[in-house]
C-alpha cells in the first residue's frame, strides 16, 4: 500500500523542493513507494484539498522554509494536524535559516528597506504592501508578516529534522526510506545527517590551534591539505553537524554551518564563539580585541543559519 | 520604588568564591541583587551559561576569577578573558548593551574588592535599567500571529493563540 | 645626513676651536649641519639649579624654533645636551611644568610640542656615519698614538641612555676606528669639576689632578673630549694643578673632532690646534708628523 | 522512580536565621517539585545535625540532599561523608551558600531571604540532575626520582633508601656533592665540609636502593602522579664504570689541561686535577674520571692524535668510542633538588670583576680555601703572593633592584667565615662591607660575636665602587673600595689587596627546563613556586611533584636539609598508602560525539586531554585531569562534559535563581 507525502514550501528559497527532484532517478523510487497528495511548488493540489483530508492521513510531510508569515504558521498547524509525521527539512524549518537573518532587524526596517529604500524602487509616498484591502468591491487579502522569524518546531511540534542549506539528496531519500521502513529513531531527533561534526568527515590534517590571525577567503590561497581553521580562515565545521560530505571544504571554502550543531548544544552561534575564543593565541586585553576586530562581522558570521533556534532568538528592539 | 537589577554571578571556586566568602567572614555588607554560581575555574565558564542567564530575567552578568597567573589550573582565566572580550563585541549585534557583563579578577584574599564590585556593578546595571529578553520576546511576537479574515473571513485569527 | 644644528654659547666663544674642527671634520663625512636661526642660550646646569622652570622656558624656546626643520637637533656640548634633553623628559612626564612652558612660550608666538630629538655630535659621529667611511677618510697612521678618552659626567646619564653609564665605550671605539690605540682609562665618567672650578678652585683642581693622573699613568699621549667645559678645565688649568700639587703633566686635551682630524692628515692650524693651552709637543708632535 | 529530594536548612544559631526567615525559605522549599521533604536545625554540621540527614538516608525517604547552611569551602567535605555514612553516593548532594554570601553580606532581610529562596531553587534543580560518581584510585610505584644530587638529593635519597624504598638519583655533573663538596668550612660550626659530606656520598654510593646516575640529565617526564614515565639521558663519561678503579694513572698522564695554561693563580683554580681527563674532586662519587671533550687533545677537531690515558689505564677503562645512553623507568614521586646558582658579578660593572685582578667571588674564595684545591687551602692573590688586606662585600646582585630583590639568607654567615678563615690563614686585614648583618640562625649570633672579637673591621655600607684608580699613594697598586660608611656618615675610601664578592643566590640555569618537564612553574624571583609558602613549602601545585633545597628559595644547609626530608616523608606517607585518590569531577569525552578536531589538546595545561591516533577521538586522562572544565568550555561539538559541573546542572541552577518557586 503507497504511503501518503506532502511536501510543503513555507519561509524558504525552495532549494530544498530543487534537492528533492535532484534525487533524479530515485524520484521513480520515490514515486513508486508514495503517492505525492500536495507539493505546492510541483503539484496542483489546494490547500482545501488538505483540508478535506481525515486527520494523520499523511504519512508523512517534509516541511522546508521557516515560519515567517501567517499562512506559513496556518499550512503548519494544518499539515501538522493531517499529518502522522512531520518532517521540519532543511536550514530554514530546522534552525531558520538564512531567512532567519531577518531577527537582527525590526519588521518596520526590513519593509522600508526592500520597499521604499532599495536602490531599484521609487516609491516617494512610502506605500507598503497592506494584510486587506478592497478595490472595486474585491476583497484583496496578504498573510501578515511577522515580527520574528520562528523556526517550525517553534510553531508546531515536529517529529524529525533533515538538516542542510539545502539537504544532501541522497539523505532525504535515506529519511523517507527509514519512515516507511519504520525503523526511525527517537521522536525529534536529526536524521539524514551525522551524529559526529564535519571534523569527523573532513579529511585535512589537524593539529593543535592556536590560532594568531583571521583572513577571509578571498585573502588566502589555502593549502588544501591542512585544516582551515588553522589557516586563519573562520570555519564553523567544527561545531557543525556532518551529513553533506563536506561540499564546501572540499572547494576550499571555510563551513557556514548550515547543518546545525549536535545534540545537547543549545546555540550553535555562541558554542563557536567560545571555542573560538579560547584557542587564540594573545592572552592581553589589547592584543585580544585587536585579533576579534579582524573578523568583520563576528555574529552573524556565526549566526549565519541559526540565530532563530539561538537561545536570544533575536535582536532586543 | 527604583528598579533593582537582578545580576548572576559565575565565580571559580579557588579565587573569587573564596574571596566572596572573605567578604562573609569580615561582614562587609553589599547589594543583594546578585546571585552566584560556583564553578571550580573561570576557564569553565561558557558564553552560552552567560546568554542562557541573560535570556532567563537576568540584567547583568558578573564573570569573576583569578588574576592572571594566579589561576589554579595556570591559564583557565586566560581563556575566560578571551571568551569574554568576543562575547563583548558581538552583544551589540543582539541589541545588548556591552556594559552588561562584566568581567573581574578577585583574589582569595580581595573579599573588600569583591563587595565594591558587586556594588559598583548593580549601580552600572540599575543605570541601564532592566534587560527582560523573554518578555520583550513575548512582547514582541504578541502580534505574530494569524489574521481573523485569512482563511474564510470568520474564523479569526484570536481563536488560535497556539 | 642633515640635522639641525644647535651651537650652544662654548662653541662659539671661547671653545671656538672645537668649532674650526667641527666645520672642517665633518662634511667629509657626509654630515650637514644647518645652525638652529635664532637660537638662544640653553640656560646650562648652573641656572637649571638656581630657576628651573625659567631654565626649561628657556631652553624649550630652542626646541621650539627647532620644530619647523621636523629633524633631529645635535648639539657639540655636553651641558646643551643634557638640559634639552631634560627639558622634554620634565616637559613630557610633568604636565603642570609643560602647560607653563607653553603658556610662556605662546608670550612669544611659539609653540612647544616636544617632538624634536636632541642628539650629541659624539652620537651622531659613532652611530649614523658607518665606521668604514671614518676609516675610509684616514689618511695618517696614529696606532702608536696612545689617547684616553674623557666622557665627562653629562653625556653617559642612564636615563639619556647613551651608553652604559659605567663603563662606555662609544668613543673608545671612535679612537680605534681612527686607527689610534685606546687605553684602559678608569677615570673616563668621573667629573672634572666643570663650574666648580669659578666657585671652589681648590676641589675642582683636585678632580682634575686625578684624572690628569689617570692618563698620565697609562702613558696616554693625549685625552680627547665632547665638551668644551672639561676640555678647559683640564686644559687651561692644567699648570695651576702642576703649581698646587707639585705634579708635572704635560697631556694635552683636544676634542674627538680634532683627534679625526689629525688622522686624516689636517694640519694643526686648521683643527685650531694652536691655540691649545698645552701645547702638542715632545714624542705626540713627532708621531703626527712622522704618521 | 521519581527522585526525592530532601532540603536541610541551617540556622547556624543567628547567623543566618538572624538575617534570614528560616521558616519562609522552608515553606517555600517544600513547594518545590521534587522535594519530598523539608527539615531545619540550629547547627547542621553538629553531630544531631548531621544525624538528621543520616536517619532520613537511611530510613530511604530521600534520595537526593540539598544542605543550606555555609559555605561550600567550609563544610562541604563534612556533609559529603555525612551522606556517604548514609549509604548515598556522596556526590548525589550539593549546598547552598545563604551564610558567607547571603546572611552576613546584606543587610535588609526581607530582600536577604527572598536571595535565600532563590539560592536554594537553584540548589533544588541541580540536585534533580545530580549524578554518582565513585573516587578513582591510582596505584603509587613505590620508586622514587630525584632530581639533583647536592645534599638536598642526597639527604632525599638516603632517607628514602634507608625506607627500604627505591631510589633513582640523577646528577647533571660527573659526581654528586652539589655546592656543598666545593667549600672547605661550614657555618657556625666550622666544620670540614668534607667531613661532613662525604660519608653521605659514599653511603648514597654503596646503597642498593639507590641507583646513582651521575652526568646525566632528564630528559623528558610524562605519566601523571604515582605513574611518571622518566627519560634520562646519561652522557658519555668515555671511562667504562664497571672497570675503572679510580686509580689515577690516566689523568697523572693526560698532557692536556682544561684550566687556562697562563692564567694566574685565580684563574686556575680547581679541586680535582687539572687535566682534561679529571675527578672533579678527589672524594667525588662516584670515584669514575670523565674526559672533558673541550680541551682533549684525542676529540680536538677528532684528530684522535692522543691516546696516553687509554696506554696508561692497565684496565682498559678509556673507551673513546663511548656514546649518551637513554635510560627509561617508572617513578611514583619526584623530588626536584636541583640547586642554586651564584650571581655573575661581571654583571655589576663597577665591581670590575673580569677587568680587574684580584677580584674573586665567593665560590672561587672558597676552592681556594679548600685543602684538596689547587693552592692546598691557601689564601693567594693572583701573582701568587700573601694578601695583607682582603676585603669582603655583601649583597652583590641581592636586595637590589636592579637585580635581584630577595635576600639570599646565606651571603652574611659565609662572609663572616671567610673573615675567620683570613684571620686563621693569614694575618690580612680584613673588610666586611654590609647592609644589614643577618644572623637569624642557631648559633649565628654567636658567630658574629666571635668575628668581632677577631678584630674584623666592619663597614656599615654599600659599596659605591672598586676601582684602579689611587689618589694616595698607599693606594698605588691597590683595590681601592669608595664606600659609604653610614654609622661614621662619611665616604671612605679603602685600598685593599683583594675582594671577595660575595654573590647572591639564583635558581639554577636547568630549572626553568625542569619545572616545564614537571609542569610546576617558576616565580618570578627566578625559584620553583611551592603549593603554598606557608603550609606547604615543599610539596607544589601538581601531586607527586616535590621541591627541596636551593631551587625552591636561597636558603642554608640545615634548612636544606630539613626540607629534603620533609620531602622524602610525604613521599613516604604517598608510598604507605598505595593508592591514591584521584579527582573525580574530572572531565569525560563522549566518543560518539567526539570529531577528532583537536581543540581541546591546546586548551589543557596539564596535556590531559590528548588525541588518541587509533580511535582518532580524543581522551581524557583521568589521572592527569584536575576538573578545571576549561576543554568543556571549548569544545564546539559539546562532545566533552565536566562531571558533577554539567551543563544541564548549571543551566537548570540559572533557570532556579529565576523560577521564584514556580
Amino acid at each position: 500500500m503507497k504511503l501518503k507525502a506532502g511536501i510543503y514550501w513555507g519561509a524558504g528559497c525552495g532549494g530544498c523542493d530543487v534537492a528533492v527532484l535532484d534525487v533524479h532517478e530515485k524520484i521513480l523510487l520515490v514515486a513508486e513507494k508514495m503517492d505525492l497528495l500536495f507539493w505546492p511548488i510541483a503539484l496542483d493540489f489546494k490547500y482545501d484539498d488538505v483540508r478535506a483530508m481525515d486527520d494523520g492521513e499523511f504519512d508523512i510531510v517534509l516541511y522546508n522554509g521557516a515560519v515567517r508569515n501567517s499562512e506559513n504558521e496556518e499550512i503548519a498547524h494544518l499539515l501538522r494536524q493531517k499529518s502522522k509525521v512531520m518532517v521540519a527539512l532543511g536550514a530554514c524549518a530546522h534552525l531558520g535559516g538564512l531567512i532567519g537573518m531577518a531577527n537582527f532587524h525590526t519588521k518596520e526596517d526590513l519593509l522600508k528597506r526592500v520597499y521604499v529604500d532599495s536602490e531599484s524602487t521609487v516609491n516617494e509616498e512610502g506605500t507598503l504592501p497592506q494584510e486587506y484591502w478592497e478595490e472595486a468591491g474585491i476583497p484583496l487579502e496578504l498573510p501578515r508578516l511577522y515580527g520574528t522569524v520562528k523556526t517550525l518546531d517553534q510553531v508546531v511540534d515536529v517529529d524529525y529534522y533533515i538538516p542542510g542549506c539545502p539537504p544532501v539528496p541522497e539523505q532525504i531519500v535515506n529519511a523517507l526510506v527509514a519512515v516507511w521502513d519504520g525503523n526511525l529513531p527517537p521522536k525529534g531527533s536529526v536524521i539524514g545527517a551525522g551524529s559526529r561534526t564535519l571534523c569527523d568527515e573532513c579529511s585535512r590534517t589537524k593539529e593543535e590551534k592556536e590560532i594568531t590571525e583571521f583572513k577571509r577567503t578571498s585573502e588566502v590561497i589555502t593549502d588544501p591539505e591542512k585544516c582551515l581553521l588553522e589557516q586563519g580562515l573562520l570555519c564553523l565545521g567544527p561545531v557543525t553537524r556532518e551529513g553533506c560530505g563536506s561540499r564546501c571544504i572540499n572547494s576550499n571554502v571555510p563551513c557556514r554551518g548550515c547543518y546545525g550543531p549536535l545534540e545537547g548544544v543549545p546555540d550553535q552561534g555562541i558554542r563557536m564563539l567560545s571555542a573560538l575564543a579560547s584557542v587564540l593565541e594573545p592572552k592581553e586585553e589589547e592584543a585580544i580585541d585587536e585579533l576579534i576586530s579582524q573578523i568583520p562581522d563576528p555574529l552573524r558570521t556565526l549566526h549565519r543559519f541559526s540565530v532563530a533556534a539561538s537561545i536570544l532568538r533575536r535582536k532586543k528592539i | 520604588m527604583s528598579f533593582e537589577p537582578k545580576i548572576v554571578g559565575f565565580l571559580c571556586n579557588w579565587c573569587s568564591y573564596t574571596g566572596a566568602d572573605l567578604a562573609g567572614t569580615a561582614r562587609i555588607k553589599y547589594s543583594p541583587n546578585i546571585r552566584s554560581i560556583r564553578v571550580m575555574c573561570s576557564g569553565r565558564i561558557e558564553p552560552t551559561f552567560i546568554m542562557k542567564a541573560l535570556y532567563e530575567g537576568a540584567d547583568g552578568v558578573l564573570i569573576a576569577g583569578c588574576h592572571p597567573g594566579d589561576c589554579h589550573y595556570q591559564e583557565g582565566n586566560y581563556k575566560a578573558l578571551r571568551r569574554y572580550r568576543m562575547l563583548k563585541k558581538v552583544l551589540p549585534d543582539y541589541g545588548i548593551d556591552p556594559g552588561r557583563i562584566r568581567l573581574e579578577w578577585v583574589a582569595a584574599s580581595e573579599g573588600e574588592k569583591f563587595a565594591n564590585v558587586v556594588d559598583d556593578f548593580t549601580e552600572e546595571i540599575r543605570n541601564l535599567g532592566p534587560l527582560g529578553i523573554k518578555e520583550g520576546l513575548d512582547e514582541m511576537m504578541k502580534d505574530d500571529v494569524i489574521p481573523h479574515h485569512a482563511s474564510g473571513g470568520e474564523k479569526g485569527g484570536d481563536d488560535n493563540e497556539a | 645626513m642633515k640635522y639641525t644644528y644647535y651651537p650652544g654659547c662654548s662653541v662659539s666663544a671661547t671653545a671656538n676651536l672645537y668649532q674650526e674642527s667641527i666645520d672642517s671634520v665633518l662634511p667629509g663625512l657626509g654630515i650637514e649641519l644647518e645652525e638652529l636661526d635664532d637660537w638662544n642660550c640653553c640656560g646650562a646646569t648652573a641656572y637649571m639649579s638656581v630657576r628651573e622652570l625659567l631654565s626649561f622656558a628657556i631652553s624649550a624656546r630652542n626646541l621650539a624654533l627647532a620644530e619647523k626643520y621636523h629633524r633631529d637637533m645635535v648639539t657639540p656640548c655636553s651641558a646643551c645636551y643634557l638640559v634639552l634633553n631634560k627639558t622634554n623628559r620634565y616637559c613630557e612626564e610633568y604636565p603642570d611644568i609643560r602647560k607653563k612652558v607653553g603658556q610662556a612660550l605662546e608670550a612669544g608666538g611659539l609653540n612647544y610640542s616636544g617632538n624634536i630629538k636632541v642628539r650629541h655630535l659624539l652620537d651622531v659621529v659613532v652611530n649614523d656615519v658607518e665606521k668604514e667611511k671614518i676609516a675610509g677618510t684616514v689618511k695618517k697612521d696614529l696606532s702608536a698614538l696612545k689617547v684616553a678618552p674623557y666622557y665627562g659626567c653629562q653625556i653617559v646619564r642612564p636615563e639619556i641612555g647613551l651608553d652604559d653609564p659605567d663603563d662606555p665605550q662609544i668613543m673608545d671605539e671612535l679612537i680605534r676606528s681612527v686607527g689610534a690605540t685606546c687605553v684602559d682609562y678608569s677615570m673616563k665618567t668621573k667629573c672634572c669639576g666643570a663650574s666648580l672650578m669659578g666657585t671652589d678652585e681648590k676641589k675642582a683642581l683636585h678632580l682634575c689632578k686625578e684624572i690628569l693622573a689617570d692618563a698620565e699613568r697609562n702613558e696616554a699621549h693625549c685625552i680627547i673630549t665632547v665638551c668644551p667645559l672639561c676640555q678647559m678645565n683640564l686644559d687651561i688649568y692644567q699648570s695651576k694643578v702642576n703649581s698646587l700639587f707639585g705634579t708635572k703633566f704635560r697631556i694635552p686635551v683636544i676634542y674627538f673632532t680634532q683627534l679625526i682630524g689629525l688622522a686624516q692628515g689636517k694640519s694643526m692650524k686648521e683643527l685650531g690646534l694652536g691655540r691649545l693651552g698645552v701645547k702638542i709637543s715632545g714624542e705626540m708632535k713627532k708621531i703626527i708628523e712622522g704618521a | 522512580m521519581s527522585v526525592r529530594i530532601g532540603v536541610y536548612l541551617c540556622h547556624c544559631g543567628a547567623n543566618i536565621a538572624g538575617k534570614v526567615d528560616i521558616d519562609a525559605v522552608a515553606d517555600f522549599a517544600r513547594g518545590l517539585e521534587n522535594v519530598t521533604l523539608v527539615k531545619d536545625y540550629k547547627f547542621m554540621c553538629s553531630d544531631p545535625g548531621q544525624a538528621l540527614i543520616q536517619k532520613d538516608l537511611e530510613n530511604k525517604l530521600v534520595d537526593r540532599v540539598v544542605v543550606a547552611s555555609c559555605s561550600p569551602l567550609m563544610h562541604e567535605n563534612t556533609f559529603r561523608k555525612t551522606v556517604e555514612r548514609g549509604g548515598l553516593n556522596p556526590y548525589l548532594f550539593t549546598m547552598t551558600n545563604i551564610r558567607e554570601q547571603c546572611s552576613w553580606v546584606h543587610i535588609d532581610s526581607d530582600r536577604t531571604t527572598e536571595k535565600a529562596k532563590d539560592l536554594v531553587a537553584a540548589s533544588v534543580r541541580r540536585a534533580f540532575l545530580l549524578e554518582p560518581l565513585t573516587k578513582k584510585e591510582v596505584p603509587i610505584n613505590p620508586r622514587t626520582l630525584v632530581i639533583g644530587g647536592g645534599i638536598a638529593g642526597i639527604q632525599a635519597a638516603l632517607d628514602l633508601a634507608e625506607a627500604g624504598k627505591e631510589v633513582v638519583l640523577v646528577e647533571k655533573e660527573p659526581s654528586i656533592g652539589g655546592h656543598m663538596a666545593k667549600f672547605d668550612k661550614t657555618f657556625p660550626t666550622l666544620d670540614c665540609s668534607a667531613c661532613i659530606l662525604t660519608p653521605r656520598m659514599v653511603s648514597v654510593g654503596q646503597h642498593s636502593n639507590i641507583e646513582l646516575m651521575s652526568y646525566a640529565e632528564v630528559e623528558d617526564v610524562g605519566g601523571y602522579v604515582g605513574n611518571f614515565n622518566i627519560r634520562v639521558r646519561k652522557k658519555a663519561r668515555y671511562v667504562d664504570s664497571e672497570l675503572c678503579n679510580g686509580c689515577g694513572a690516566c689523568w697523572s698522564k693526560c698532557p692536556s689541561s682544561r684550566v687556562p695554561r697562563k692564567g694566574n693563580v685565580h684563574e686556575k683554580l680547581s679541586l680535582g686535577p687539572t687535566t682534561s681527563i679529571y675527578m672533579p674532586f678527589m672524594q667525588a662519587v662516584p670515584a669514575i674520571p670523565v674526559i672533558d671533550r673541550d680541551t682533549c687533545l684525542y676529540f680536538k677537531n677528532d684528530s684522535g692524535a692522543c691516546g696516553i690515558c687509554a696506554k696508561e689505564c692497565e684496565r682498559g677503562a678509556i673507551k673513546y668510542d663511548m656514546t649518551d645512553e637513554i635510560v627509561e623507568f617508572e617513578v611514583g614521586n619526584i623530588i626536584i633538588a636541583a640547586g642554586f646558582k651564584t650571581f655573575d658579578p661581571a654583571k655589576v660593572k663597577r665591581y670590575g670583576y673580569g677587568r680587574f685582578d684580584n677580584v674573586m667571588t665567593a665560590l672561587e674564595f672558597e676552592v681556594m680555601n679548600c685543602a684538596s684545591g689547587s693552592t692546598g687551602g691557601n689564601i693567594l692573590m693572583a701573582d701568587g703572593s700573601e694578601p695583607k688586606s682582603i676585603g669582603i662585600v655583601h649583597c652583590v646582585g641581592s636586595r637590589d633592584s636592579h637585580y635581584n630583590e630577595h635576600c639570599s639568607r646565606v651571603c652574611c654567615m659565609y662572609s663572616l667565615k671567610y673573615a675567620h678563615l683570613i684571620k686563621e690563614k693569614t694575618d690580612a686585614e680584613v673588610y666586611q662591607f654590609y647592609i644589614d648583618m643577618r644572623c637569624f640562625g642557631k648559633g649565628y649570633e654567636e658567630f658574629y660575636d666571635r668575628l668581632l672579637s677577631e678584630d674584623v673591621r666592619f663597614v656599615r655600607g654599600k659599596v659605591a665602587e672598586i676601582s684602579k684608580v689611587p689618589v694616595t699613594e698607599t693606594e698605588e697598586g691597590k683595590l681601592v673600595v669608595s664606600v659609604e660608611d653610614t654609622l661614621l656618615g662619611t665616604v671612605r675610601r679603602i685600598p685593599l689587596d683583594m675582594v671577595v664578592l660575595s654573590t647572591g643566590l639564583e635558581g639554577s640555569e636547568t630549572l626553568p627546563e625542569i619545572a616545564k618537564l614537571c609542569s610546576v612553574s617558576v616565580g618570578k624571583d627566578g625559584f620553583l613556586i611551592e603549593k603554598h609558602p606557608k603550609l606547604g613549602p615543599v610539596s607544589t601545585a601538581t601531586d607527586g611533584v616535590f621541591v627541596v633545597g636551593g631551587c625552591q628559595s636561597p636558603k642554608d644547609i640545615p634548612d636544606t636539609v630539613a626540607q629534603a626530608s620533609a620531602a622524602s616523608s610525604a613521599v613516604l606517607s604517598m608510598i604507605t598508602r598505595e593508592k591514591i585518590e584521584i579527582e573525580a569531577a574530572t572531565s569525560e569525552v563522549d566518543e560518539d560525539k567526539c570529531s577528532g578536531c583537536k581543540l581541546c589538546n591546546t586548551l589543557c595545561p596539564y596535556q590531559a586531554v590528548k588525541f588518541d591516533e587509533e580511535k582518532e577521538v580524543s581522551v581524557v586522562n583521568e589521572a592527569l585531569c584536575k576538573g578545571c572544565g576549561t576543554c568543556v568550555a571549548g569544545c564546539p561539538s559539546g562532545a566533552i562534559s565536566a562531571k558533577h559541573y554539567e551543563d544541564r546542572q548549571i543551566f537548570a541552577e540559572i533557570e532556579g535563581i529565576f523560577s521564584g518557586g514556580l
